[in-house]
């Protein structure tokens, strides 16, 4: 059951990955991203981490997609989706990255020593969220601090860059 | 009363305070200049003159771990400050006349006084690290002063040609710093000159050589200092020919124990004096630029200097510093006034019969060329028999050294007649004022240094032969001038300017005209001829190889730089992707890299 | 490696390939919106790892992690869809390669 | 315990609460601003020497460490931030852009490269760089009415978030293996890995070349030339600088914290990238014609020495390093700075400064002469000491390769300093300069000969921050 959910999940997300990578009209291409972070969230689901999956569909989804849909509308893309798609460089671009994925998998049949082993399983003791927040307030409350701080820094150069420059009277 | 003894360490401070006031102030340039290095030559006179007991040391601050920033004085520092700032002192009264209508003017007596505050640093510093920073800085103040014209083509290439091989130099001499530092501790010339040999000391001396190679003008990297000649003449006789060029040997002088205990590396200096000293000397024979001339007669005594310290004699290539500053400053000095009053013409074709025009002019520099070329009682004289009797261990650097001393008389002679004999050419007035008066002290010293130096027993049988030959080469020398051949060659002057072959051809028809000339002369007359074409030939040759196989790597070396340039800016080719894909290869590699290793 | 079952190398050999098809975006794709997009496959392909591990430690510090990515990731693709249409405003194009006023 | 944990961050918090206030305050002229922003980053530098007695401390379990290394980068980035923000509201306001949030902006990504300086803890280090970035981005792009300012953004962005993306990858696996984020348990769990091992290869190639492009490293420098030369100048200053700092720091925390065993999985990549830097920046200045750009060569050029003393690993080398980031700081905020006031660019609307303005041009001489590392400037002094680590190292042939590339430096510094010479031509380039302007390149200036002349202080520094 789950080896068949993860298949799908990962069939989802790669498929939604590739249509993102490979689609003419930007509007799909936002299309594909969903699929594929629906996919990862169903990952999240699989591994039980339940808050993850419910950050990933409503922040990433809900606010991210809508932001670029939004950016997509603003521009207007119809020139843009009749260009040409593909920088001229792709072969060589495929080509590295198709290297860089011989050499990991030749990294791999090399003899990966993996990863150590696991404990016991005790992950949701006490519930996903609860522990997420005791983690994230407890352990990580620095950087919970300082993200904060990213997002509002984010918010503002966002707005001064996207706003006009105001005309002096 | 301020102990001057005890602060010695002023002596530098006069000049640097001097271009910081002209800098600043931008006039009076004519009064500062020349009293700031007067104060410095006074109070190096004083210091020099007073019982000192051993060597004054002075620690301004602790500079770096190892490096104090600290001067020491001793005889050796003490007579190179008394050069300096004494030949530094009439070079800078002589040039408020000869510079008097340049733009410009505060300018170059700024960089001048800047250049005088580095050569003091440098022969005050008590180790490598303080000597370095005197030896950067004179290298940068004789890069400003050689494009002090700029506007002029040739000066900007010329300029940063000096200063590159100046900097190839440098390298060396920053690496023997470091490699002695980390052996030493520190880098004071106390502690070096008692470190025991062994294949890293060798290997710094090695690189100091290369260091003392760029600053002095000897091969592998002499071809800079000819054409240095662009810059103002007074520059070119304190900085390219009394003072600056002569810091390798004085670093020689101060590591002279260092050097005993590596004598391979002593030996590879010698070899290279003598060889760049035997090659400049033949090109000095053909060259037609009177300034380019003096030049390459710089390149061959500095290479003579360079023997004598390779060989140990540390002493004779002071005493060779020496009496060289003053003749050879005397030399271009008068050549400058040549230049002067000839509205800037500096090719000897065309000068010729000046001996009643300007006569005091042509005094002094036969004074200064026969001191040059070891007459007998003249100071050039005794300082390169210093030379030749520390040579004669060594059967072929006596040999060569020798054979320099004839060439050298040669070239004196076919330089004098050429300038002041014969058809008289152009209308030309003797100089006057300053740009005479300055001249004398040069000519004392021209004169009479001789007679001051470390003498040894005299060995007068290398006396003698170095008398013969030095009247040899300075009679033989006027033969050196071929005038059916030099006709041919004015009527095709442009064609040496564009092309050396050219030069080459005319070297081959001339042999040509030999050739037809053969049977007519007779045979008494032809022996003296022989050495001479011999030499010019030779001379032609080497003109050639410095011309197109050094000069040509020189710049085919800048010209990679340059080229280089080129495709690295290619890559950055403003584009998003490309530099991304920048980024995925360099992952891709260094994993390829790392799978492979 | 067998398909099953399912282990924590499975997904990390997932989110390699996510990786590899994000950066095939970024290299490939000429529109500016769609290497934006891109770079958010790229976020997602560490999300995948950084859970997996968690999964595999048995404690929910990857988790943790992950919501901290997915932050940076709001925060640069705020700023990068700002910029674009500042830049949109200027030079009425989205074509990442027409973009090289900077160059050499 | 609560109070150690606001303690650790203090600097931060502080330069984070006044750029945070700074977004909301209006005035009519930007000096206050200034004031403002100067006052917070004195809170700070309060703050950082408080520390100094709290040496070992750890706050937020273990995600702040106070020790003297972060106290030096973040003194470093502090002197950066101030001296670029002191400098800059003169040419803001010509470019009629002096508003708020670029001092505001300053502070916040100051207070995120507090965290990379001192956080012990990826994902730590990690916001901490992002909120760094992210800052830079927008003030890279801070000209709105631009197109090079927005392109020069944009490329930052794009190629960044790839670069981040490359080192949270090398991150997670890196967690993978550990099972924690804090650099103290990675150390212990990595202790029994060897350098060949292909998880640790895939954790560290990604770390390292994402850290490499944040200090602009070849060949991950592309970025660089262009976001320097599209940014406002004042914020190239402290772009080149402080942001760099910032990396080196994190860079230097976690090779020779959880890394350092594993040498030989990143000694050859940070040997390739430390040559390649020299080369790529040292020759491709040669030729540029706009000084902006060529000053954006010759800093990746500087990386490449500072990466040298990587290379040669010993004590010498990692104070050398300080000791450089420093001097290269002054430097570069002082010849960038002042190049920020010309209202051209060009190395030829240098030309006649020296006559025009005596006092300018001097400075300018001075700061060149240190970059090119001339004794008796501060910028010697640096290259001396990664060059006596080098030595020590025995790393012969690097150092001489090194020494070479002083030579070719000094090439086209010296470009610049022979147009000053030049006499004016009929269009000089006009200067905007403030008092605040001329107090920050006045120092920086005076600061790279007097710390050549004296470098003990420096010297006795750079010591102290490596205990």
């Amino acid at each position: 059951m789950d080896a068949a959910l993860f298949y799908t999940f990962a069939a989802i997300t790669l498929a939604g990955a590739l249509a993102t990578v490979t689609r003419r009209n930007p509007v799909h291409c936002a299309l594909g991203l969903i699929f594929s972070l629906l996919g990862v969230a169903g990952l999240f689901l699989l591994q039980a981490a339940e808050l993850l999956f419910a950050v990933q569909i409503l922040l990433y989804v809900g606010g991210v997609m809508v932001l670029f849909l939004f950016v997509i509308m603003l521009i207007h893309l119809e020139q843009a989706a009749r260009l040409r798609q593909y920088s001229r460089q792709w072969p060589v671009a495929l080509a590295a990255l198709f290297a860089v994925f011989l050499e990991i998998y030749v990294l791999a049949q090399s003899g990966l020593p993996g990863l150590p082993p696991s404990p016991q399983p005790r992950l949701n003791a006490g519930g996903n969220t609860e522990r997420i927040a005791d983690s994230l307030f407890y352990v990580y409350a620095l950087p919970f601090e300082a993200a904060s701080l990213l997002l509002l820094i984010a918010i503002v150069g966002a707005v001064w860059l996207a706003r006009k420059k105001e005309q002096p009277q | 009363m301020v102990n001057l003894v005890a602060n010695f360490w002023w002596i530098p401070l006069y000049p640097l305070f001097g271009a910081a006031i002209i800098a600043f102030i931008r006039r009076g340039a004519s009064v500062i200049a020349p009293l700031m290095v007067a104060l410095s030559f006074i109070h190096g006179l004083i210091v020099y003159s007073s019982p000192r007991g051993g060597t004054l040391d002075h620690t301004l601050t602790q500079w770096m771990p190892g490096l104090p920033f600290r001067f020491a004085a001793d005889d050796l520092s003490l007579l190179m400050v008394l050069i300096v700032s004494g030949i530094g002192l009439l070079i800078h009264i002589y040039s408020i006349g000869y510079m008097a209508k340049e733009p410009g003017f505060w300018r170059y007596f700024a960089c001048l006084n800047l250049f005088v505050f580095f050569m003091l640093l440098l022969v005050l510093a008590s180790n490598l690290a303080v000597l370095f920073a005197g030896w950067e800085g004179v290298g940068l103040a004789s890069y400003l002063l050689i494009g002090f014209h700029h506007d002029r083509p040739t000066v900007n290439r010329n300029a940063n040609k000096a200063f590159l091989y100046n900097r190839a130099g440098d390298a060396g001499f920053l690496l023997g710093t470091l490699i002695l530092l980390s052996i030493a501790g520190n880098v004071e010339f106390s502690t070096i000159n008692k470190l025991p040999a062994s294949g890293l000391t060798l290997a710094a001396a090695l690189l100091l050589a290369l260091g003392a190679t760029g600053k002095s003008a000897q091969l592998p990297l002499f071809v800079w200092l000819p054409d240095a000649m662009v810059g103002p003449t007074p520059v070119s006789a304190l900085i390219h020919a009394a003072t600056m060029v002569t810091a390798g040997i004085y670093l020689f002088a101060r590591l002279a124990p260092f050097l005993a205990a590596n004598p391979d590396a002593g030996l590879v200096i010698a070899i290279l004096g003598a060889a760049t000293s035997l090659i400049a000397a033949t090109i000095a024979a053909v060259e037609h630029d009177i300034k380019r001339i003096l030049a390459y007669s710089t390149v061959s005594q500095l290479g003579l200097m360079f023997l004598a310290a390779g060989l140990g004699a540390t002493e004779a290539a002071m005493f060779h510093v020496t009496t060289h500053a003053f003749f050879k400053a005397l030399l271009f000095l008068t050549a400058g006034n040549i230049i002067h009053a000839l509205h800037g013409e500096q090719d000897i074709r065309y000068m010729g019969g000046l001996r009643d025009k300007m006569p005091w002019t042509f005094r002094l520099m036969t004074l200064a060329a026969l001191s040059l070329a070891g007459f007998p009682g003249l100071a050039g004289f005794f300082s390169k028999d210093a030379i030749l009797v520390a040579a004669l261990k060594y059967p072929v650097f006596f040999a060569i050294a020798l054979s320099v001393s004839f060439l050298t008389g040669a070239y004196s002679s076919r330089m004098l007649w050429a300038v002041f004999f014969g058809t008289y050419q152009r209308d030309a007035h003797e100089a006057h004022g300053n740009m005479l008066h300055t001249l004398w002290p040069l000519a004392i010293g021209s004169a009479l240094a001789g007679y001051f130096g470390p003498h040894g027993e005299l060995a007068w049988g290398v006396m003698l032969t170095s008398a013969l030959v030095s009247l040899s080469g300075l009679y033989f020398g006027r033969s050196l001038r071929i005038p059916v051949v030099l006709k041919q060659l004015f009527a095709r002057r442009w064609f040496i300017n564009d092309a050396y072959e050219a030069v080459l051809v005319h070297a081959v028809t001339r042999k040509g005209a030999r050739a037809a000339n053969w049977f007519d002369s007779n045979l008494v007359d032809l022996i003296p001829h022989v050495p001479s074409s011999a030499t010019t030939t030779l001379g032609l040759l080497l003109g050639w190889f410095d011309r197109f196989v050094v000069d040509g790597l020189v710049r085919l070396t800048a010209a990679l730089f340059s080229l280089s340039s080129y495709p690295l800016r290619l890559v950055q080719s403003g584009r998003i992707q490309h530099y991304a894909l920048a980024m995925v290869l360099t992952l891709a590699l260094t994993l390829g890299w790392y799978l492979l290793a | 490696m067998s398909l099953y079952p399912i282990t924590t190398a499975h997904y990390v050999i997932l989110s390699g390939a996510l990786l590899l098809i994000g950066a095939a975006g970024l290299l490939m794709r000429r529109n500016i919106i769609v290497m934006l997009m891109a770079i958010e496959l790229i976020l997602n392909a560490v999300n995948i790892n950084l859970v997996a591990f968690s999964k595999h430690w048995q404690q929910v510090t990857g988790q943790v992690f992950a919501i901290f990515v997915i932050t940076v990731a709001v925060a640069e693709a705020a700023v990068g869809l700002g910029i674009l249409i500042a830049l949109f405003r200027h030079r009425g194009t989205v074509i990442a390669d027409e973009i090289d006023l900077l160059k050499w | 315990m609560q109070f150690n944990n606001l303690f650790s961050i203090l600097p931060a918090a502080v330069l984070a609460l006044f750029g945070c206030v700074l977004l909301l305050l209006r005035f009519d002229s930007s000096r206050p601003y200034l004031i403002f922003l100067a006052f917070a980053e004195l809170l700070a530098a309060i703050g950082l020497w408080r520390q100094t007695d709290f040496l070992g401390f750890t706050g937020f379990r273990g995600a702040i460490l106070i020790d003297p290394f972060g106290i030096a980068f973040n003194a470093i980035c502090l002197v950066a931030g101030l001296i670029c923000a002191v400098g800059a509201y003169r040419y803001m306001e010509r470019e009629d852009e002096d508003h708020p949030e670029f001092y505001g902006l300053i502070l916040l990504a100051q207070s995120g490269m507090y965290l990379m300086n001192s956080g012990t803890e990826l994902i730590t280090v990690f916001i901490g760089l992002e909120i760094t970035a992210v800052s830079f981005y927008s003030l890279t792009g801070f000209l709105r009415s631009n197109p090079r300012s927005s392109e020069a953004a944009l490329k930052y962005l794009l190629l960044g978030a790839f670069s981040s993306g490359l080192l949270l990858y090398g991150f997670s696996i890196l967690y993978g293996l550990s099972g924690s984020t804090h650099y103290l348990n990675i150390a212990s769990m990595l202790a029994t890995r060897n350098s060949r091992d292909p998880l640790i290869l895939m954790a560290i190639l990604p770390i390292v070349l994402g850290l490499l492009f944040k200090i602009a490293a070849a060949p991950l420098h592309m970025w660089a030339p262009d976001a320097y030369e599209g940014a406002p100048t004042p914020v190239t200053a402290y772009l080149a600088t402080a942001s760099k700092a910032a990396g080196f720091a994190l860079l230097l925390r976690l090779i020779l914290g959880p890394l350092h065993d594993l040498r030989p999985a990143w000694e050859g990549l940070i040997t390739f990238a430390a040559i390649a830097s020299l080369t790529v920046g040292n020759l491709a200045a040669i030729t540029q014609s706009s000084t902006k750009r060529l000053l954006a060569y010759s800093s990746i050029g500087h990386v490449g020495y500072i990466l040298l003393g990587l290379v040669a690993g010993n004590k010498t080398g990692i104070e050398a390093m300080l000791l450089y980031l420093l001097v290269y700081t002054l430097m570069t905020t002082g010849a960038f700075l002042l190049l920020s006031a010309l209202d051209r660019e060009g190395v030829t609307d240098f030309r006649g400064l020296l006559y025009r303005h005596p006092g300018v041009a001097l400075l300018m001489i001075l700061l060149l002469l240190s970059l090119a590392g001339l004794p008796p400037t501060a910028g010697f002094v640096a290259k001396y000491m990664i060059f006596l680590s080098l030595v020590q190292a025995r790393q012969y042939w690097v150092a001489v390769i090194a020494a070479l590339y002083v030579a070719v430096s000094l090439y086209y510094y010296f470009r610049i300093i022979r147009e000053m010479l030049h006499n004016p031509d009929d269009s000089p380039a006009t200067l905007t300069i403030s008092t605040g302007w001329r107090a920050a390149v006045g120092l920086t200036a005076i600061l790279s000969l007097g710390l050549g002349l004296n470098p003990e202080p420096v010297l006795a520094w750079a010591r102290s921050a490596l205990r």
